[in-house]
């Protein structure tokens, strides 16, 4: 289209430079500070060669946390993408008060994950919340929720399953709802059950939506961070810390500007390449290409 | 296969609606086991209605539903036995051909070897043996339907098939094709086919029997031949046939009638009660002729189309449309004024837009 | 037997995941409405027949001694998320139109390209971003300012504006677009005349994403803002610092999520249309 | 005000949408252009329109090059085969939405709104949304706003291809009297149906893989067809193809010889050639060519019948509605004096006589 090639310059590039912008001088800064021995006594732009990058890739504790992550968001989102289908299986069809089942399961995915981690904080207290307080109701002994690290592993976990399986649901249910109604009149009238229907009509043509469900879920769930920050500190000692939260004590706390900068850019590396291959399997697992 | 009762069936989708605005008026008609039907007639006409309740998607309002006898009128899809080829294919996308078509015995929980046999027979049948092995998404949309068909061909002892437009999304150069396969395995397997469908042009070419609707109800039921040749009424006439059927208002005083002061002669015998009596004949039995003569009429020609083999002429005759289709190489009349042949043994009496037989 | 079953089964389960998701808002409520002694009297539920409710809590975050106010923060936060979700719909919806519509090519870079740097803007982990921006806000003069916050905060809405709308406008037939330019639209009119009106659906997800992920920042306010500029979840979380006073940090928590609780319910009705669709492909 | 293309094409992947495509578009007159589906008809409207750039060739309107002028400025309306309408207006301010670009007088758009919406059929459905109407009445809209501006050109591509069966014929009757008054108007409608490119067209051109194969008016595309393969689409049902030979002014084909019949086709020099026959210039009779019936297809008024005669296929054309059986074995009767000849590169080398006299005659 002759004349337009004007024009679509002017829609796009706003936008882009906008962002362009803004993420640039944030990208080169962190490279080049992490060449840098900056630090909270010797705030300078010196150079020091890749003396971060040796150090950060002996220092065991991001690696711990690396790992952590890693099971961590894999572990909740894979929970968050169960229970968020089961969900939106439940309250697709015909149940009684969908419309408020459907409001109520979407509404932690509103609210503030730093404001809703505090409070799950009081909840997981261990002699004034009521977590425990369910427990010994169901004849269970006492756990010290935030003090031990098992135990806060499994904290953080449920303050990120509550957060987020709305997410999953939210995306799910409309996938659910736009499907055509003819594969399952089909279903039905080849005889197949319930399970069967589940596993050979539902399941597949939900696997687009899954996919992208799961990628997006993964993608923030590789930031964890803040919940982190207002639920246990890192804590008990470093066995809830995330790279983000690592990154936040070494730059921020301690202004360790350049070592977190290389580690800063080591992180971003890693999952973005965990995450492009992941996505890329996924899709590949689900042979999502070249079909509507 | 098995016999269809629809016995005083009709329904409405809100309650409390009078029954002339139902969307399907309460009806008799009977499937007979192993022929081929055509359900046809313009959008919201209620043959769509009428499929859903044979498949048990919609309950009617009222009436009964028996399959071979048996009542099935509350039975859910799935105990109906019956199979559907709806109007986008719908196969499983995760599954090769071959299982596709083995779904429904797997279902069924058939033995390995028997599901093996007739997965080969069908598939053989439907010209899809070599690409059993490939997964089914890849097919295109004609190779889809054909698996949607297989499907209901598998099972030895459903009681019909029904297909919903099955031609809508096929390219046009495909659906000759796929119009010919689907009459060859009908030909072949003989299931009692119930086919859904706008177009006169499939209904006839498929079914051997027709059946018309119209505003909720079923208006004529006959052979393509019975339609085309006497219609029941001016709007089974209109629909069927193109162009469609020729009716012209004619004058009766004691039993004689005239078109525009000129007799027609026919011996009709028509109640004294109706109020307009009109004289239908097909465009393709109305001829331009030269010589006056018995049952001709002079007229006007307004208008010439060409439609390649056939020229349709437009014909004002005592003042009302006429149309003449006429071989091409009959050519076009010379001048305005024509004179216009009806011949006695193909035109009908219309007696208030109904068809009145003589005995 | 089994269909007997089945909703049993179906309606418990429903029930139970109901409590879990509102266990911890019933919790906040209760608290809310308590005082020190209720609280150290370990964990109770009920109002009058577990405790003597009281209105310290929600005196406390409206100016009350001891508390915080509330009203000023929830204006910052109203304010950059408005400001931040209203550029970012704009500049996104206008570049999401051009990569829908328009074929791009820079060297080996083509629209899927495009796309996917706008979209992998998410992977970047705010941590990451939040010391450079600190130098970059403090250089301009806009540290612990609102055109400060709303110019990060953008960063983070922008990708989330481009995905959603552009899959939305990929829906839209391109027959409009170009009847549009046949009917004497140049290629701005098409856009604001033809498709804009026809993507309030898209526009409403797109912005109600970016008032979820607006509102709810943290991080960067947190570091890039002090005493001028406090953001709701900024002053709800200064408040679990020290020794908890649980009922002003539950009146303020429930405060603060209120707002995005109602759109919730103003969401599900798209939802029920099957409206979002389109943003999930 | 000609437009005219030359030499325009376009190559995708390998594959010729427009090849050297050469054509004149006159006011005031309507040129169907018919093809089968991929046959590169949508391709030349949208680059008429200026939706679609090509690889090479011209277009000019008036000295003024086309292909520079961009869609907004080239007064062309357009009318698509899927029903498109804006979905946020209702039927009024869709008609409208034309004409308030072109910035005319408030009294004038009602004006013209109204009296186009009326030649449509639609004057009492101002207030809807399009999606309150059916398919029909879509289309009528679209039909409304392309008329209502008025344009210098009208492209209609395959307008009636998404409508039922019935609809379809009524609006084709209407689509006659809607375009006879289109005073300067160039309008192009592309169609698969050849019955519809006779009937409407004033000049028919028909496009294959890309290429423009012939123009002429219908009458000459339909008896002159200047290839084979303009026979098979001209023809509907395509017209039946066979090879065969010429000795001594005798045809030999399929499995019959003429005598003195085919009297048309004595002079032509013996050889081989490829002979055409219309599907209504082959009769079922009792005796005759011998073939299996392998397909029986009814439209509403007429019945063909497919029938394999040793290798070739023939499709066989019947008035009325005939009962045949799926396998049974006929009798054809060809008709030897409406024999087209072909050469072997299926170009046209005689025509039956017939038609020569009615083209004269009419």
């Amino acid at each position: 289209m002759d004349g337009l090639r004007r024009h679509k310059s002017m829609f796009l590039l706003p936008g882009l430079l906008t962002l362009f912008l803004i993420i640039i001088f944030p990208l080169l800064f962190t490279i080049r500070v992490s060449f840098s021995g900056w630090n909270v006594s010797n705030p300078y732009m010196d150079f020091i060669a890749g003396a971060n990058y040796t150090a950060v890739l002996h220092d065991s504790r991001f690696w711990a946390s690396i790992t952590r992550l890693i099971l961590l968001a894999g572990g909740t989102v894979l929970i968050q993408y169960v229970i968020g289908f089961g969900m939106a299986l439940l309250v697709w069809r015909d149940v009684r008060g969908r419309r408020f089942w459907r409001v109520l399961f979407l509404v932690p995915m509103m609210t503030t994950p730093v404001v809703m981690a505090a409070i799950w904080q009081t909840i997981f207290h261990e002699s004034l919340g009521p977590a425990n307080d369910l427990l010994e109701l169901l004849g269970l002994t006492r756990i010290p929720w935030l003090t031990e690290s098992g135990p806060a592993l499994v904290a953080l976990m449920t303050v990120e399953v509550w957060q987020w399986t709305p997410f999953m649901f939210l995306l799910l249910l409309a996938g659910l709802l736009s499907l055509p109604k003819e594969p399952f009149m089909a279903a039905a009238i080849d005889g197949a059950g319930t399970w069967r229907t589940f596993w050979k009509v539902t399941f597949p043509l939900m696997a687009p939506v899954s996919v992208a469900a799961v990628v997006i879920r993964l993608i923030e769930a590789s930031k964890l961070s803040d919940s982190v920050y207002v639920l246990t500190s890192g804590g008990p000692g470093s066995s809830t810390e995330t790279p983000g939260y690592y990154l936040y004590i070494q730059g921020l706390r301690d202004q360790q500007t350049g070592y977190s900068g290389a580690m800063s850019l080591l992180y971003l590396v890693l999952m973005s390449v965990t995450l492009t291959v992941v996505a890329a399997l996924l899709t590949r697992a689900f042979k999502l290409k070249g079909d509507s | 296969m098995a016999q269809l009762d629809i016995v005083d069936v009709g329904h409405a989708y809100a309650p409390g609606v009078a029954e002339e605005r139902w969307a399907l008026k309460p009806l008799k008609l009977t499937f007979e086991s192993g022929k081929t039907y055509a359900l046809v007639g313009p959008s919201g006409c209620g043959k769509t209605t009428l499929l859903n309740i044979l498949s048990g998607l919609v309950r009617p309002s009222r009436g009964q539903v028996l399959f071979d006898g048996v009542d099935v009128t509350a039975l859910p899809t799935k105990a109906r036995n019956i199979a559907q080829v709806f109007q986008f294919p719908v196969i499983y996308k995760s599954m090769t051909v071959y299982d596709n078509l083995a779904f429904p015995l797997q279902c069924r929980r058939w033995e390995r070897a028997r599901i093996d046999a007739k997965v080969h027979q069908v598939a053989e049948a439907l010209d899809l043996h070599d690409r059993l092995g490939q997964p089914a998404r890849g097919l295109t949309a004609d190779d889809k339907q054909l698996i949607s068909l297989g499907r209901g061909l598998v099972r030895d002892d459903v009681a019909a098939i029904l297909m919903d437009e099955p031609l809508t999304v096929i390219d046009p150069q495909l659906k000759q094709m796929l119009r010919r396969k689907i009459c060859e395995i009908t030909e072949q397997f003989r299931p009692t086919v119930i086919y859904v469908t706008h177009d006169q042009y499939e209904a006839m070419s498929f079914a051997q029997e027709v059946l018309v609707m119209k505003d909720g109800r079923a208006v004529q039921q006959g052979t393509p031949e019975q339609l085309f040749e006497a219609p029941s009424s001016t709007y089974v006439g209109y629909f069927i046939g193109s162009p469609a059927m020729n009716f012209l208002t004619v004058d009766r005083n004691d039993g004689h009638f005239a078109l525009g002061g000129r007799t027609l002669s026919v011996a009709w015998d028509i109640p004294h009660t109706t109020t307009e009596v009109q004289v239908g004949v097909r465009p393709e039995y109305v001829k331009a002729v030269t010589e006056p003569g018995p049952n001709t009429f002079p007229g006007t020609l307004r208008g010439v189309s060409d439609h390649g083999a056939q020229r349709v002429l437009e014909v004002e005759v005592a003042g009302q449309l006429l149309r003449a289709k006429t071989p091409r190489e009959e050519g076009v009349p010379a001048g305005e004024e024509v004179l216009i042949h009806l011949p006695r043994a193909k035109v009908l009496p219309y007696a208030d837009g109904q068809l009145v037989l003589q005995s | 037997m089994r269909s007997r079953l089945y909703p049993m089964f179906k309606y418990t389960v429903i029930a139970l995941w109901a409590c879990f998701v509102a266990g911890p808002f019933f919790w906040a409520m209760t608290t809310s409405f308590k005082n020190a002694n209720a609280v150290q009297g370990g964990p109770t539920y009920l109002p009058w027949a577990q405790y003597e409710p009281t209105l310290t809590g929600w005196r406390n975050i409206f100016g009350g001694a001891g508390g915080v106010d509330v009203i000023d923060p929830f204006l910052n936060s109203a304010i950059v998320t408005l400001a931040a979700s209203a550029i970012s719909l704009a500049l996104g919806s206008l570049a999401a139109y051009a990569l829908s519509r328009y074929r791009f090519r820079l060297g080996f870079i083509k629209n899927g390209d495009i796309v996917f740097f706008f979209v992998s803007q998410r992977i970047m982990p705010p941590v990451v971003l939040v010391i450079p921006f600190f130098y970059l806000l403090q250089w301009g003069g806009l540290l612990d300012t609102i055109p400060g916050l709303v110019i990060v905060t953008i960063a983070l809405l922008l990708p989330i504006a481009v995905w959603v709308m552009v899959d939305f406008f990929n829906g839209i037939p391109r027959e409009i677009d170009e009847m549009a330019m046949l009917d004497g639209c140049g290629p701005f009119q098409t856009f604001v005349r033809a498709i804009l009106p026809n993507s309030l659906p898209g526009l409403t997800v797109a912005a109600m994403f970016c008032a979820v992920f607006g509102w709810n920042d943290f991080f960067f306010a947190f570091r890039l803002t002090f005493t001028e500029v406090q953001t709701l979840p900024q002053a709800v979380v200064a408040l679990n610092s020290s020794i908890p006073p649980w009922w002003t940090l539950s009146a303020a928590a429930l405060f603060g999520v209120t707002p995005l609780i109602l759109l919730a319910i103003w969401v599900e009705r798209y939802l029920s249309k099957g409206n979002l669709s389109g943003a999930v492909r | 005000m000609n437009l005219n293309a030359t030499d325009l094409s376009l190559t995708v992947d390998g594959v010729d949408h427009l090849k050297n495509v050469t054509a004149t578009f006159q006011p005031g007159r309507l040129h169907t252009v018919i093809g089968r589906t991929m046959a590169g008809k949508t391709t030349l409207l949208r680059v008429l329109a200026g939706l679609q750039k090509v690889d090479s060739g011209s277009l000019t309107r008036a000295e003024a090059d086309f292909l520079k002028t961009p869609v907004w400025r080239r007064d062309t309306a357009m009318v698509y085969q899927q029903f498109i309408n804006y979905p946020h207006l209702n039927v009024f301010h869709n008609v409208a939405f034309p004409l308030k670009r072109a910035g005319l007088p408030r009294d004038e758009i009602q004006r013209r709104v109204r009296q186009s919406l009326a030649r449509v059929g639609l004057a009492d459905f101002e207030k809807r949304k399009p999606s309150q109407l059916s398919g029909g009445q879509q289309q009528r809209v679209a039909m409304a706003r392309a008329l209502a501006r008025g344009a210098g050109v009208l492209l209609l591509d395959e307008p009636l291809a998404n409508l039922d069966y019935k609809l379809r014929e009524q609006l084709r009757d209407e689509f006659k009297t809607l375009f006879s008054d289109q005073g300067d108007t160039i309008v192009i409608y592309t169609t698969t149906e050849p019955a519809e490119a006779m009937m409407l067209g004033d000049v028919v051109l028909v496009m294959h893989e890309g290429q423009i194969l012939q123009t002429g008016t219908p009458q000459e595309v339909y008896e002159r067809p200047a290839t084979t393969t303009v026979a098979s689409i001209i023809n509907d049902p395509p017209m039946n193809i066979f090879p065969g030979r010429i000795e001594g002014g005798q045809v030999t084909a399929a499995g019959f010889q003429t005598t003195h019949d085919s009297a048309h086709l004595a002079d032509l020099p013996d050889g081989t050639y490829r002979f055409g026959l219309r599907a209504t210039d082959v009769g079922l009779a009792s005796s005759g060519v011998e073939g299996e019936v392998t397909f029986v297809e009814i439209s509403g008024s007429e019945t063909f019948v497919h029938v394999v005669v040793g290798e070739s296929p023939f499709v066989v054309q019947v008035e009325g509605i005939h009962d045949v059986t799926l396998g049974d074995l006929v009798k054809l009767r060809l008709r030897p004096d409406r024999l087209f000849a072909f050469d072997e590169s299926g170009a046209l080398v005689r025509t039956p006589s017939y038609d020569l006299a009615s083209v004269e005659g009419r």
